[in-house]
């Protein structure tokens, strides 16, 4: 069945910056409570949303992605019918002003404008939450907007989703302004960085903001274009992360250690797809103890876990306590450590150093490969 | 990847009709085991890592489960270009009506023309229910090195219990000089495992008088072995030591999945050189409760536990709610262990629902209890 | 993909025995078509087209060939995580034998357990054996909106043909109120085409029934839908007007071919919107030597053409010599023409060799002939 | 089977320009004969000598090869047990001097070092040819070299393989220099670029080039190391390409249009491997004249068509003449064009020029997406 959209993931804008993690890999590659990569998310929500054609744009670092996409196999993509399409970019100063999506989408103007579909949706790739999108499209199809926009309604913009943009709508959910979270007040509106629109609107928009200014973005585009262009807020509810800082990265995985919160997100009616690894089951050996944690296969644990986040192949040592913390793939935590509050990349050896632990809000985070 | 120029059949139609109700609405192969397998994944992957292509999967009893898990050759990587995992029933045909398979070689025989159309030199036999891991290549070797027309994996076994068993006695070299089927007084301590490396073209004349033979159970330990021993073939014993498990009953299932909890166990599917692929789903990782107490579990992912654990072995999906009890017990892939629920010594069954305070299974049973069907809970 | 919540269920058990020795030894949904296609292949991409992700292919003859081509659902890109082709053959059950297809109703019946897993609301039946292109999910639509228990593929033939086929007669809202077999003097011109929409809850029912009625031929035509009829069930012609071909005969098989050759053909096979997939090998393009004539044709990559080729579909690796010449013929894969050797109003079976200087077929013939085995050549 | 090698297949040099064609694509992603990407050849050879673990280098413009290569299924690599693996560099400045092998495994070298594998064998991403690297392998093994290097002795050294490098051997095939070649004489031994060591000098060999010169590439260390290493050719026999200009790419798909070169090439004992698209048969119309040429799939041919290539869904039309040409797909020459000694590239549309002739030995490239 040829849906009437294709989909476009893009990647975060070049102002975003996850303190470590993000060295090693963009966002979208980033393991969600160990199991996931955040790219899933929105990638599940398009399949499961009957969209077999999408455009997956990649910049920096690609290789971590484009394995754990491969051929979409796995998120349910027809490969004949359908297609998961990886799209690169040659500007890949990731931190320069000129590493927008509008320069990605202009590098790849012939394979967008080729596409047959009449609609388009876009989503990032540095976001977790569930949307059906053949809803929001019958919607915007149905109201006759311009674009819909997804949005979010927060009451921590103060703390958290900092490099977020804020929408404002009037009582007719038009959007009347897009703008950067200054962190100015607790309720907002976060923009889901989501659009729907037609492919002609999208193409036109891109080459307008091409024109106008080499380092703009969609979302410039958009905020310029509130006044002339009927653009409505659509709001999303339930769970949503924006994976733009350490802070939210830790805080995103935290929330679904509350059983509730995790069963409402992960239904079978709207399953989220993964690039499996054949690992084998974990062993608890006895002696050890494991509460409020979600913890992935082939790990081996021997010591303590407290509301953590182990991640696949991590072996806790006896008498090791980990509290707070996510401990990501194949990191090895010897005998008797205490780790409290902290993110451990993979590959890690925490071996001589008896104690991790922040203060702060702010977990510890360990590099990738670190012996400590 | 390389032809190694060896097909592999594996025989699946067993009705394991000593594992009971496990396998009513399921071939025994298909059951499940050690959290998040199915007995097949140990062949399949086996052939996968060992180079071998393409695999037949002789079945005539209750395919569809087992025929819907194995056509998806993916799980093991067998569906590139040129591989492949084909599940093999008997059919009607132009010269013949439509026929069950009288035995493991009638299986072959009637199959002939699968096996012709992709002209191997060797060709292997496999069983669908032994849990091993076993590198087919390095037996390939040995076969062509001795130069055998049929190479047959043995393990030792403890000499009192040969006579259990089909016993192999060699020469000096690993030339089988004689085969006895359960010997009342053994020569030798080596068991066939059912593995067999065949030369093709040889195997194949065999099979062709074999059909013809009115007189013949079809079968290749009754039969094809002891012809070719008496024509004076070369037969060799291919010697394996590492873990090995026939489950074919409830005890020894749940023995087999028991073994897991021992940290040196010999199985190690820990053991990324030689990964068992399954199915294996985007599902959550296991959820471990605040009200949780482990003490000793294999537990896959997708299992959420609320109350306690010991030494037990938890698959996909399985729930223990908060104040329920799991001890020396096998949950098969979504179990539900109700709050209150004591689980002991037990098998519990796929999707099988243990009621509120319901007591299953006892501490100082002799045998292993299966639970097929939903236990009622008391309120 | 979004599930559309129909599983499709593909007949493809027939021997076509009017298709002589092509279906010996391939069952004939598995014959070749187009210069590299085989019929199955259009139900099947019509199935990935319209965004169906469960297919089950019913067969019990000579099933080697279809199943390990079917089997490989990648070909289809159905072989994603949650798609899948299954071949379903016959089995034996816990409660009972192994049994035949006794009719297409039959086929569906023994594999409800199949059709129960995937809990389809509803469920398409199609033949494997006709050449056409049709969104099957336009056809749920009607289904849906017309509230229809089942709804028939219908289309329209000229009026003096009617009598050869099963004929429905519908109110003016497409609603059919009588089926006529073949009926002496047809009342409508509109002719089922063999494929069926089911609400599956109802059909099920009626399948239940149907096995344990003793009269019944187990038939869809003859049994289920006169008694939906006669139940007063809703039934909805779907009316289907593009290029439709049911390739029974060697004559029909040849002229479907033939088919392609017209700059207008209706089947289209180069409209990449609607794209027929098959088995598509990594091979050389077409080699046309120097000394080659080519006058209206369709070939396919791997060809290598030295001779006169007038009128005529090549398929994969055929070989047609300097000197040889092939005119109003249909030569399958591999099929070799030697030196001098002239094919006229033929089908060349697949790897058949037609020897040096050999002359088959004739121009003015009235039945196309069909060359299943090699031609001897004359020096 | 595990076996005892992997395999790496490295990108073009940044002194190597293919006119025309490279501005779109890289040179292992460049269509061969019409139907095969250049990439497949090496690929295959891998696969067809049971190397199941494979890294692809990609530089600039990677999408078209990414999607071509997708999964690996189609090359035959067990996506379990093997791994095809796409590495990517940042280093994006395709013709820049830092833009060498050695910069790119460096940037990889984390996933170079964890391959099991003892031996490595390194292959071309811009070469066409056939050989069995096992035999290769256990060759090398046998003979105890620390480097085994594959040659080809050509004899138009002067006109073609001017971006290659030119062995000079010993006696006992021991390499005693490696340069590059400067035309000087017809005769010469052309390295294949193809080199089969251990892993562990492989990777010491890597990290010395980058210590000695950030623009060193591997060859340069090779050549550098002829004295103190022992480094032995090895002869390739039959057909032999280095599509590193317009010309060669030109002659190396001409020279395959003679039946016995392509008959000896393509045998089914050796199948090169690649990714189909289910095109449908061409269609030769009543009138059209076609000799001496290769002809794709979904092509529809109503002219005159000799000596030449004729990709996949293009189209000849009547009176068309095409000779001594290249036609890549989706191209349209309409009525009564003429077309000689030419390469045309993807989507093109030659509608109202009716004459493009090259005289020289260089063809005519017409570009693509052009209109003409």
């Amino acid at each position: 069945m040829a849906n009437k959209a294709f989909g476009v993931i893009n990647s975060a804008p070049n102002y975003i910056r996850v303190e470590g993690l993000h060295d090693y890999r963009p966002i979208g590659a980033f393991t969600f409570i160990g199991r996931f990569r955040v790219i899933d998310f929105p990638l599940s929500n398009m399949s499961n949303s009957g969209i077999n054609r999408i455009h997956v744009y990649l910049n920096s670092r690609p290789r971590s992605l484009v394995e754990h996409i491969g051929s979409g196999r796995h998120y349910n993509i027809n490969s004949k019918r359908g297609s998961l399409q990886l799209l690169f970019t040659q500007q890949n100063g990731a931190n320069s002003i000129y590493n927008t999506d509008i320069t990605a989408y202009m590098e790849n103007l012939e394979q967008l404008e080729r596409m047959p579909q009449d609609y388009v949706i876009v989503a990032p790739s540095y976001m977790v939450f569930k949307q059906d999108f053949q809803k929001l499209l019958d919607d915007h199809v149905e109201a006759g907007n311009d674009i819909t926009l997804l949005y979010h309604k927060v009451d921590q913009a103060k703390e958290y989703y900092r490099a977020c943009n804020v929408v404002e709508l009037n009582k007719q959910k038009g959007v009347q302004s897009l703008t950067r979270n200054m962190g100015t007040a607790k309720d907002k509106n976060i923009s889901m960085d989501t659009y729907v629109m037609s492919k002609d609107l999208f193409v036109a928009l891109i080459k307008k903001a091409k024109r106008e200014s080499s380092a703009y973005s969609f979302a410039d585009i958009i905020a310029l274009s509130c006044d002339t262009l009927d653009i409505r807020g659509y709001q999303h509810k339930g769970y949503f992360a924006a994976i733009t800082s350490l802070d939210d990265f830790y805080r995103a995985n935290m929330e679904l250690l509350d059983y509730g919160t995790a069963m409402d997100f992960f239904k079978q009616d709207w399953p989220f797809y993964t690039h499996t690894t054949d690992a084998c089951p974990t062993h608890y050996y006895p002696g050890a103890k494991v509460v409020n944690s979600l913890v992935c296969n082939a790990a081996t644990i021997e010591g303590t876990v407290e509301n953590s986040i182990i991640g696949r192949h991590v072996h806790i040592g006896k008498g090791a306590i980990i509290k707070n913390s996510i401990i990501l793939s194949y990191s090895d935590i010897s005998d008797g450590t205490y780790i409290e509050n902290a993110v451990i990349d993979k590959w890690v050896k925490v071996k001589n150093v008896k104690k991790i632990v922040s203060e702060s809000v702010t977990p510890a985070y360990i590099k990738r490969n670190d012996v400590l | 990847m390389a032809q190694t120029n060896m097909l592999a059949m594996i025989l699946a139609g067993g009705r394991g009709s000593r594992l009971h109700e496990l396998t009513s609405k399921v071939a025994k192969p298909a059951v499940s085991y050690g959290g998040k397998y199915r007995i097949i994944d140990f062949p399949l992957s086996n052939c996968a890592n060992s180079g071998i292509d393409i695999v037949g999967v002789l079945t005539q009893y209750e395919s569809v489960l087992l025929n819907s898990y194995v056509a998806a050759g993916g799980r093991w990587g067998l569906d590139t270009k040129d591989s492949g995992v084909f599940v093999l029933t008997p059919r009607e045909r132009a010269d013949s009506g439509l026929d069950v398979y009288r035995g493991t070689a009638d299986a072959i025989s009637q199959n002939i023309d699968f096996v012709d159309a992709y002209d191997p030199e060797y060709i292997l036999i496999l069983s669908g229910d032994h849990i091993y891991k076993m590198n087919y290549d390095k037996m390939l070797r040995y076969h062509k090195e001795q130069g055998a027309d049929a190479t047959i994996a043995v393990r030792g076994v403890p000499i009192r219990e040969a006579s259990r068993f089909g016993i192999m006695n060699t020469d000096g070299n690993g030339r089988i000089i004689e085969f006895e089927e359960k010997p009342a007084k053994p020569k030798s301590n080596l068991a066939s495992m059912g593995i067999y490396i065949f030369t093709w073209k040889t195997l194949r004349k065999l099979l062709v008088e074999d059909m013809k033979n009115p007189d013949s159970d079809h079968d290749f330990g009754k039969d094809i072995i002891p012809i070719m021993l008496n024509d004076g073939k070369k037969l060799c014993a291919y010697e394996f030591s590492g873990y090995w498990k026939d489950v074919g009953t409830i005890d020894s299932l749940w023995e087999a999945n028991m073994d897991l909890l021992d940290s040196d166990n010999e199985l190690d599917l820990d053991d990324t050189s030689w990964k068992i692929y399954t199915e294996d789903t985007g599902i959550t990782p296991q959820y471990i409760a605040s009200t949780a107490k482990i003490d000793g579990a294999y537990i896959n992912q997708g299992a959420a536990v609320g109350g306690t654990v010991q030494r037990s072995v938890i698959f996909t999906n399985c729930k223990i709610a908060p104040g329920a009890k799991v001890i020396d017990s096998v949950l098969m892939p979504g179990a539900i262990v109700e709050e209150g629920a004591v689980v002991t010594r037990a098998l519990v069954a796929e999707n099988v629902r243990i009621g509120k305070n319901a007591k299953v299974g006892e501490k100082k049973s002799e045998e292993i209890l299966l639970v097929a069907k939903n236990v009622k809970g008391e309120d």
